[in-house]
């Protein structure tokens, strides 16, 4: 089982160079937010004044920031922070909306209008305001962060997993794992959310990069993480005021870290659709 | 006929079961704003000597004394007879405010819409035609590009590149050059009054304005836009009818452009409803970066501020042209399906 | 050509924030807003200015006239004649008049707006000071004598409006046209409003009538553009492309950048009458201890703050060469801090916090470019003698709440003081139950202090007052005085005649371009 | 007539050597693999064969339409001397509906649902014809009217959606006949048509085909069919071209054994469970070498079936075989007699259903007061057009959903009483069970073999993971036929009737005492038919189980059931022993039903297809 699982994932990835370059670079990703604070080569919040706003060198490959800190130690540290957000953010809206979505699209009915009048409540608002407010209101934690971006997928993820649910739940499979003995909410959790999991692995791929993305949005406005905590996000928001005077480093390498890990994220989706679907098996 | 009346019937019950969610948009934002830790009299008895006596005559003005249960029920009264409130940061009506505002934030979504379809659907369509190739794997790498930088960022690195570096574009201040004479507004959109007053210098210079903002709106959501075109394209020549397409020798123009083309056409459709309104919503930063006067910074600067009516007016504001986005494309795919509407 | 002469003739701004009301007295207003107030109203009287650097900086003590063409003070300081000018016009014609002036200043100590609770600060609080003897003859009666009653007829506030005209557009709701005057204009002032955007621009023309200037002129710019960009490095590349002629919100960085390359003028000026602080809730642990007070103002690496900060673009205020007597009666001074984490570990000993405490070290999220390196380095410092911060980035609403709520224990501050003199300062900053007293600091001594120095005439006195109040800020720390930042003011190099003046705006009226 | 004199002439299209490789993960695949075959004008060539033996493929590569992963790898196709294999698309493009034309086996998915009929007729002609617009649309008119849609000025407007199948079906023939093409490969055109439009269309066809003296080929997999309309027949299997011959040839005297299985697997009025599929597939032979049919009866578990219902069905099972399948209209009377002499024995009712009515919303009543009792043991038939309510019924005894009003009684318990909604905590859950109409929809696709028939055990019987659950998923599964290399496997990896088998070892691996049977064969072919019919024979022998057959195939109801109800909207119109029922059916309703079975006889010497095919 696991190894012809592995196998079919060597397959999908021999046949996509692109998906195994994607899921190269996510397991590069995940490394360093694991190894972090053993591989960075200075302390990311220790100062050092005089040697604030250094360009790349020997000893600071990426430069120094405004406190003379080292912007590639805080790079490596921020990986573990960012994605940690990425993670649990996408993770959040991903559980809450596709069981909220499928039970809605299993049942139907009475329910399912009122959640999907939440719904539309919720998609009806400018997302990013909504985020916004929410950490302007519960304070810019990492916490915050996260709930505030769960909550703005949410509705995507209801809606995607209610529709994908609604197709099924007529299907042959949906009534004979009522009849095997299975109960409403059992057919839920071990039949349908399983089979829309390819459908949504794009979605979450997605997603992943945009809650980056969202953070820097966040922390571009002053809603970030705390300072000094180290965060992909805030070190581009803070690095883009200085292009104009000519200090590139600050805003180049936290930037190219956010790509790289936007871009892994992306472009595994369709790789990942491939591997979760076990049709592609053969 | 009847496919018009069933669309017509359609629209209205759609129109109407918006409503509660307008509604709750309402409540829901107008509970978040009073969650807002900060006190707006607080903020804005910011004279350099305002005292307590200060505080309580804005919080009076305000209505911040009443119990929040009436201030909703003023509010809604309010609502209903189209007074939005008053913004405490620009001291106008929020009503005035949006409807001086709005146009810039429209023309400059429509303006990046109409660019990254421009760009997406052929990008897909290509993509499409050549899956697994390596147009295919080219078309996605740039769209995820796109993506991957906040906008805030690539609208930073245009202005640099484009105005600072090779000064091909105009300042980043605005709709407008400074001392460009705007056209009489009409519409307030600045490329259309403009046009109605004949007025060609203007209507270049506001164009030259927009591009900017526009390409940086347009690269972010230019990966959605042709990743759906790219997947419906996909969908639909892989269907029976362009089989029988083929198999009745029509031209392979016609084929991928009338057959093709215009049934994956639909769920873009949806997509770019739902695009329109994101990006309406999301273009803070961008409106930020480049001193546009739109809705969105203006909501940013409320928000920052708890100025709780513009807050308010613009997320039922976006709350409004959601609904209308979503019933123009509901009518929009009436029309382009006939299969809608017999349900 | 036409195009360029009218380019020449034009001045254009650039900044941070918008103008949100034309009336300055309006609660909300912004500090554009006060700068354009100046630009197109007059006042009875003005501050004088005298060159410092390659600009001016304005004189606190010493006034001129503007709407009056003189005045005269009684011996016993309780009463103010002004003669006024006899040519001054409003901008519709009407001539300026002292019934103009009484109603305005009415307007200003009755009605709800911002400007009442400042005129008090000058003992200017009820209609009956006001009395007109003739069309151009005006006088203002104080029950006390107060150094601060003429200065504040020539703050933003103290704007004289055309009565007539206002008249007119006041209802019974709103007697003194607060809500007509928001959006337009009664004033005599050097410029007229040609179009008001709110949020994005404001262009004002010369008013010709006008006769304020140098050698009774009008202003030299016949157009001004106050544009409103918000992203800060756009604003440094228009300055430096030569789209713009003037900004002064710059960001530090830029400004250092800007000066590196030499091409632009750049006007630095510490703001005297500014400071910027590090505030405690002197009311509750653990900050109500001075032990604990001053083992923090003992343990912030100064010098790398002032570095990592501003780039050293300002005036310092630590590091005073003094240790229990102040050597002047100035304020803000340097007091005498400086790091010495032995001393900040002992004196943290000595309070009973041997072992550290955690707190919480808030500024607001419109400061960010200049707090967060203050608030990691605070971090980092106080780390070293086991206070562990956590740092909180606010919205500046929030932040105003919180401050005027007294909900934050540590957190930084900055503000401005008008009419800057010592006592003023104290009593605004460092005494009663107010939102300027950051650090709630409530000392009986401070409060009498400020009291008798506030209508102390005999200079002798009032000095020996104001240097126990500053020996005692220094002793008790109820917050550590950081710096006065500079305002760097950078424009095109022909741009001639900027001054700094006390409400931090640009005044056009001063400004020319060289050779036009 | 003209028709006769070019059959003999020069072919019009000749393939040879045709090989056909679609590259897959799995390796390339040899769809087709030297196929030749040749079509004259006026000639209608039949290609008949089990699904997936490469009829398809061969038909697509004709008009290389082949998927981007399938290519020719071999051999050519000369159409009128050229070879098409080796056609640029320039040319091609000119070819293809103008001399080569197509019908697709699903009309409506095949039509442009956005673009009205008549403009994709038009589309065609234009294609090829230098045609005005409003000329494109008279000739859309003409041939519109030309197959027979009724009102064509109003159909031309209409969209696909607003057609029915059988239209649509014209429609497309309209657009294939648009510029009378040489040649029309037609690739099982009447799946999804019921009998009398299937008739309609087929007639209008091979008229068209000998007016205008083209060719055609039809693909099916229906021999009726092929026998009506064909002037020869090519049978293929596994990518292979087993036998070509006149229909007559090929079905009164196969020479290729996979002929003769598959002239054998199809269900005539006289054809037993046994007797179908005589030979078997290697597979089935594998799975139970005791089968009945290699001479090795089994007989009754002993001791399971009380009274003679099983014996009976062995009996008339065993005898069968022997009964000449030419001698029609015996096996029934055998059956008949032995029918109405073991009714009287019938213990009482396993289940009692009595009054059941079922309203859906907006005032659908899909079942008006039915009542019928199960014996235990017994099969029960039910039959019915389609809408009438059977699987309605189905899913209400099943307790899958819940009826408007009546009662079900099972077992000595009212299970009507219990809510559908919480049945599956009822004891009587693992003794109802169903076994599903589509095989592969019934299928959790996420599931493995074993996972889905371990799923009712786990939460029925309370088998946890280990060795016993092991033990009795492969018990189930070999007892279905399903050798252990396949419980591993996942549904897309099975064939269509190894899907069938895994839904039925799931149904039965609770040991029910009644299994619901909706449709279990519908969408499979055949052959697989034949395979699961009488998997479920043996099962219900070795069992015991009660079944509720529903089928639409009466053949198989017939074979299935000692009794059967029919159904006509939603109501019993009839209902007695299979055996009297299905030879003199009283009620006209159920005479209808029986006429308008499509019958194919093997042993009818003549096929009627040579006078029939004039009618047209
Ligand atoms: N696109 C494809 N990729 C891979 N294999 C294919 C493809 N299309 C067809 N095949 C294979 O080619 C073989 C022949 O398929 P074909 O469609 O011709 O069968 P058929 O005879 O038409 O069957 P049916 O009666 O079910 O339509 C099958 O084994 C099938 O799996
Ligand atoms: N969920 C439902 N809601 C409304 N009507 C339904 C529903 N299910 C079935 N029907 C209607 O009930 C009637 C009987 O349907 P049922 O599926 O039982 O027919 P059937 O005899 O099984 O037909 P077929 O042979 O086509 O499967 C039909 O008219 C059908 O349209
Ligand atoms: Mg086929
Ligand atoms: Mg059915």
């Amino acid at each position: 089982m696991t190894t012809s699982t592995l196998n079919h994932v060597a397959y999908v990835l021999r046949g996509n160079l692109v998906t195994a370059a994607a899921a190269a670079g996510t397991a590069l990703l995940i490394a360093v937010a694991i190894l972090g604070p053993w591989i960075t080569p200075y302390d990311p919040i220790a100062s050092n004044v005089s040697i604030a706003l250094q360009p790349p060198s020997f000893a600071h490959w990426a430069g120094t920031d405004q406190l003379g800190r080292d912007i590639a130690s805080r790079i490596i540290a921020a990986t573990r922070l960012d994605l940690l957000i990425a993670a649990s953010a996408v993770s959040l809206s991903f559980v809450v909306g596709a069981l909220i979505g499928s039970l809605c699209g299993y049942h139907g009915g009475r329910v399912d209008r009122w959640i999907g009048r939440v719904v539309d409540i919720l998609m009806a608002f400018p997302l990013f305001v909504l985020a916004m407010a929410m950490v302007a209101a519960l304070g810019n934690r990492v916490e915050n962060i996260i709930y505030a971006t769960a909550l703005i997928n949410l509705p995507f993820y209801i809606r995607f997993a209610r529709a994908e649910v609604n197709v099924r739940r007529n299907l042959g499979w949906v009534e004979a794992a009522r009849a095997s003995g299975n109960s409403h909410f059992q057919v839920v959790t071990h039949f349908l959310l399983p089979n829309i999991l390819p459908a949504m692995a794009v979605q979450i791929s997605l997603n992943l990069g945009w809650a980056i993305l969202n953070a820097a949005g966040l922390s571009f406005i002053g809603l970030g993480v705390q300072p000094p905590t180290p965060e992909w996000g805030i070190m581009v928001a803070e690095g883009a005021r200085h292009i104009t005077t000519g200090k590139w480093w600050l805003v180049a390498f936290p930037g190219l870290a956010l790509m790289l890990a936007v871009l892994c994220f992306n472009l595994l989706g369709d790789g990942l659709r491939d591997i979760l679907d076990p049709r592609m098996r053969t | 006929m009847t496919t018009l009346a069933s669309i017509s019937r359609r629209t209205g019950t759609r129109f109407v079961s918006s409503l509660p969610a307008l509604l709750g948009v309402v409540v829901f934002t107008f509970i978040l704003m009073r969650v807002l830790p900060g006190d707006p009299a607080v903020f804005f008895a910011s004279g350099p000597n305002a005292g307590k006596a200060e505080i309580e005559e804005v919080r009076r003005l305000m209505g911040l004394d009443q119990p929040l249960l009436y201030q909703l029920a003023l509010y809604l009264r309010d609502i209903a007879t189209g007074n939005l409130g008053r913004s405490l940061t620009t001291g106008q009506p929020v009503l005035a405010d949006i409807q001086q505002r709005l146009p810039a934030s429209l023309e400059l979504t429509f303006t990046a819409l109409v660019l990254a379809l421009t760009l997406a659907l052929p990008l897909g369509i290509a993509a499409a035609l050549n899956p697994g190739k390596l147009v295919d794997h080219a078309v996605r790498f740039a769209c995820t590009l796109g993506v991957c930088v906040p906008t805030f960022v690539s609208g930073l690195l245009l202005i640099y590149a484009f105005y600072y570096l090779l000064g091909w574009a105009p300042d980043p201040t605005g709709r407008l050059d400074i001392f460009a004479q705007a056209p009489p507004r009409i519409t307030g959109f600045l490329l259309i009054d403009s046009l109605i007053a004949r007025d060609g210098t203007t209507g270049l210079a506001a164009a030259s304005q927009l591009i900017l903002p526009a390409a940086t709106m347009a690269l972010f959501v230019l990966a959605p836009l042709a990743r759906m075109t790219r997947a419906s394209m996909l969908a639909v020549l892989g269907s029976d009818f362009i089989r029988t397409a083929d198999a009745m020798g029509l031209s392979r123009a016609r084929v991928v452009g009338v057959y093709a083309l215009r049934n994956a056409m639909l769920p873009v459709l949806t997509i770019a409803g739902i695009v329109f309104s994101t990006m309406l919503g999301a273009n803070v930063l961008v409106e930020k970066v480049f001193s546009w006067p739109g809705v969105a910074s203006y909501a940013l600067d409320a928000l920052l501020a708890s100025d709780y009516a513009p807050v308010q007016g613009f997320v039922l504001l976006m709350a409004s042209i959601f609904v209308v986005v979503n019933l123009t494309i509901d009518v929009l795919y009436g029309i382009a399906d006939p299969r809608i509407g017999i349900e | 050509s036409a195009d360029a002469q009218t380019r020449a003739e034009t001045l254009r701004q650039v900044t941070a924030n918008t103008i949100n009301t034309l009336d300055p007295t309006m609660a909300g207003a912004t500090r554009e807003a006060f700068g354009l107030s100046m630009n197109v109203y007059d006042r009875l009287v003005a501050f004088t200015r005298k060159p410092r650097g390659n600009g001016y900086i304005f004189e606190k003590d010493k006034l001129r006239g503007e709407l009056a063409e003189s005045y005269t003070v009684s011996p016993d300081g309780l009463k103010f004649t002004f003669k006024l000018k006899r040519d001054a016009k409003f901008h519709d014609g009407t001539p300026v008049t002292a019934d103009d002036v009484k109603w305005s200043l009415d307007r200003h100590v009755s009605s709800k707006s911002l400007a009442a609770s400042q005129l008090a600060t000058g003992s200017l609080t009820k209609p009956e000071q006001f009395k007109v003897i003739d069309p151009y003859t005006f006088e203002v009666t104080l029950d006390k004598p107060d150094r601060f009653a003429l200065p504040n007829l020539a703050i933003v506030y103290a704007i004289v409006f055309n009565s007539k005209l206002a008249k007119s557009k006041a209802t019974p709701d709103d007697p003194w046209a607060q809500g007509w005057l928001k959006d337009n204009t009664a004033g005599s002032g050097a410029y007229t409003i040609e179009t008001f955007k709110l949020g994005e621009q404001i262009v004002l023309k010369r008013n010709e009538e006008w006769t304020g200037g140098i050698d009774g002129k009008p202003a030299p710019f016949k157009r001004i553009i106050m544009q409103t960009v918000p992203e800060a490095a756009t604003r440094a590349s228009l300055v430096e492309k030569g789209d713009a002629d003037i900004s002064i919100d710059l960001a530090a960085s830029d400004v250092l950048s800007l000066e590196s390359k030499g091409r632009l003028k750049i006007v630095s000026t510490p703001q005297f009458n500014a400071f910027s602080l590090i505030a405690f809730n002197t009311k509750a642990p653990p900050f109500d201890n001075v032990k604990v007070r001053q083992a923090i103002a003992a343990a912030l690496p100064y010098g790398d703050l002032f570095k990592a900060a501003i780039f050293q673009r300002g005036q310092p205020l630590y590091q005073g060469k003094w240790a229990s007597a102040p050597e002047t009666s100035d304020f803000p001074q340097a007091m005498p801090v400086q790091q010495d984490l032995a001393r900040a570990k002992a004196l943290l000993a000595e309070a009973g916090f041997a072992n550290g405490f955690e707190t919480t070290f808030s500024f607001n999220v419109g400061s960010a470019a200049v707090s967060e390196p203050i608030a990691a380095l605070t971090k980092e410092a106080l780390a070293k003698i086991g206070i562990k911060v956590d740092v909180q980035k606010v919205p500046d609403a929030q932040m105003s709440t919180f401050i005027n709520e007294k909900k934050v224990p540590f957190f930084l501050e900055a503000s401005i003081a008008w009419l800057p003199s010592t006592d003023y300062f104290f009593r605004v900053f460092f005494t009663g139950p107010q939102r300027w007293n950051y650090s709630s600091w409530d000392n009986a001594e401070i409060a009498s202090l400020t009291d008798q120095a506030r209508f102390e005439l005999d200079p002798a006195r009032y000095d020996t007052q104001t240097r126990r109040m500053i020996a005692l800020a220094a002793a008790e720390v109820p917050a550590i005085l950081l710096w006065q930042p500079n305002q760097d003011a950078v424009m095109a190099p022909a741009i001639e005649g900027y001054t700094y003046w006390f409400h931090r705006q640009v005044d056009f009226r001063d400004l020319a371009r060289k050779g036009s | 007539m003209t028709g006769e004199a070019t059959i003999n002439a020069a072919p019009l299209l000749e393939i040879e050597n045709l090989d056909v490789t679609f590259a897959t993960r799995a390796g390339p695949i040899d769809a087709v693999r030297g196929v030749s075959l040749a079509v004259a004008r006026g000639e209608i060539l039949g290609i008949v064969g089990e699904s997936g033996s490469g009829k398809s493929v061969t038909a697509l590569a004709i008009m290389r339409l082949l998927d981007r992963a399938g290519r020719i790898t071999g051999g050519s196709i000369r159409f009128r001397g050229i070879d098409i294999t080796k056609l640029g698309t320039t040319d091609l493009r000119n070819l293809r509906g103008a001399a080569l034309a197509m019908i697709f086996q699903n009309p409506r998915s095949c039509l442009n649902p956005i673009r009205t009929v008549g403009d994709q007729i038009a589309d065609t002609l234009r294609a090829h014809r230098p045609l005005s617009r409003s000329a494109a649309k008279a000739r859309a008119l003409d041939l519109l009217a030309g197959v027979l849609i009724r009102e064509p000025e109003k159909r031309i407007s209409a969209y696909p959606h607003e057609l029915s199948g059988g239209m649509c079906q014209r429609v497309m023939m309209a657009m294939a006949m648009a510029c009378e093409p040489d040649l029309l490969i037609a690739d099982e055109p009447t799946t999804g048509l019921d009998v009398t439009t299937q008739k309609a269309v087929m007639d209008q066809l091979a008229a068209l085909v000998r007016e205008r003296g083209m060719a055609m080929m039809l693909i099916t997999h229906d021999l009726g069919l092929a026998a009506q309309y064909c002037d020869r027949v090519a049978v293929m299997q596994q990518g292979l071209v087993v036998e070509t011959a006149a229909p007559a040839v090929v079905f009164s005297a196969p020479s290729h054994p996979y002929t003769r299985r598959l002239v054998a697997a199809s269900p005539t009025p006289t054809s037993t469970v046994a007797s179908l599929s005589a030979e078997g597939t290697a597979e089935s032979r594998a799975a139970h070498p005791h089968d009945i049919n290699s001479g090795n009866p089994k007989g009754v578990i002993p001791g399971l079936v009380p009274g003679t219902h099983g014996a009976a069905a062995e009996v008339s099972a065993i005898v069968a075989p022997w009964v000449p399948a030419i001698n029609a209209g015996m096996t029934p009377v055998e059956l008949d007699q032995r029918g109405t002499l073991l009714v009287p024995l019938t213990p009482p009712p396993l289940m009692t259903v009595a009054n059941l009515v079922m309203r859906y919303d907006r005032d659908i009543t899909a079942v008006a007061g039915v009542s019928f009792d199960i014996g235990a043991g017994e099969s029960v038939g039910l039959v019915g057009e389609s809408g009438s309510g059977k699987s309605t019924i189905a899913r209400i005894v099943c307790r899958l959903i819940d009826p408007t009003t009546g009662t079900i009684r099972f077992d000595g318990a009212d299970i009507g009483a219990m809510p559908a909604s919480t049945f599956h905590k009822a004891t009587q859950r693992a003794d109802i069970q169903i076994v599903f109409q589509d095989p592969g929809d019934s299928l959790n696709p996420r599931f493995s073999a074993f996972d889905s028939i371990a799923d009712p055990l786990r939460r029925l019987k309370g088998l946890r993971d280990g060795m016993a659950l092991r033990t009795r998923v492969l018990e189930c599964a070999t007892r279905c036929g399903l050798g252990p290399e396949l419980i591993a496997r996942f549904p897309h990896q099975l064939s269509g009737g190894q899907r069938a088998r895994v839904g039925i070892a799931r149904a039965i691996a609770t040991q029910p005492k009644l299994l619901i049977l909706d449709e279990p064969t519908a969408a499979l072919d055949v052959s697989v038919q034949a395979i699961i019919l009488q998997l479920l024979d043996r099962l219900r022998r070795e069992q015991g189980m009660a079944y509720l057959f529903v089928s639409h195939d009466l053949n198989v109801i017939r074979m299935m059931c000692e009794r059967t109800i029919v159904l006509k909207q939603g109501a019993i119109v009839e209902q007695g022993q299979s055996a009297v029922l299905f030879t003199a059916p009283t009620d006209p309703y159920t005479q209808g039903l029986i006429a308008a079975i499509p019958h194919f006889e093997p042993g009818s010497a003549t096929p009627p297809s040579a006078g029939r095919r004039r009618l047209g």
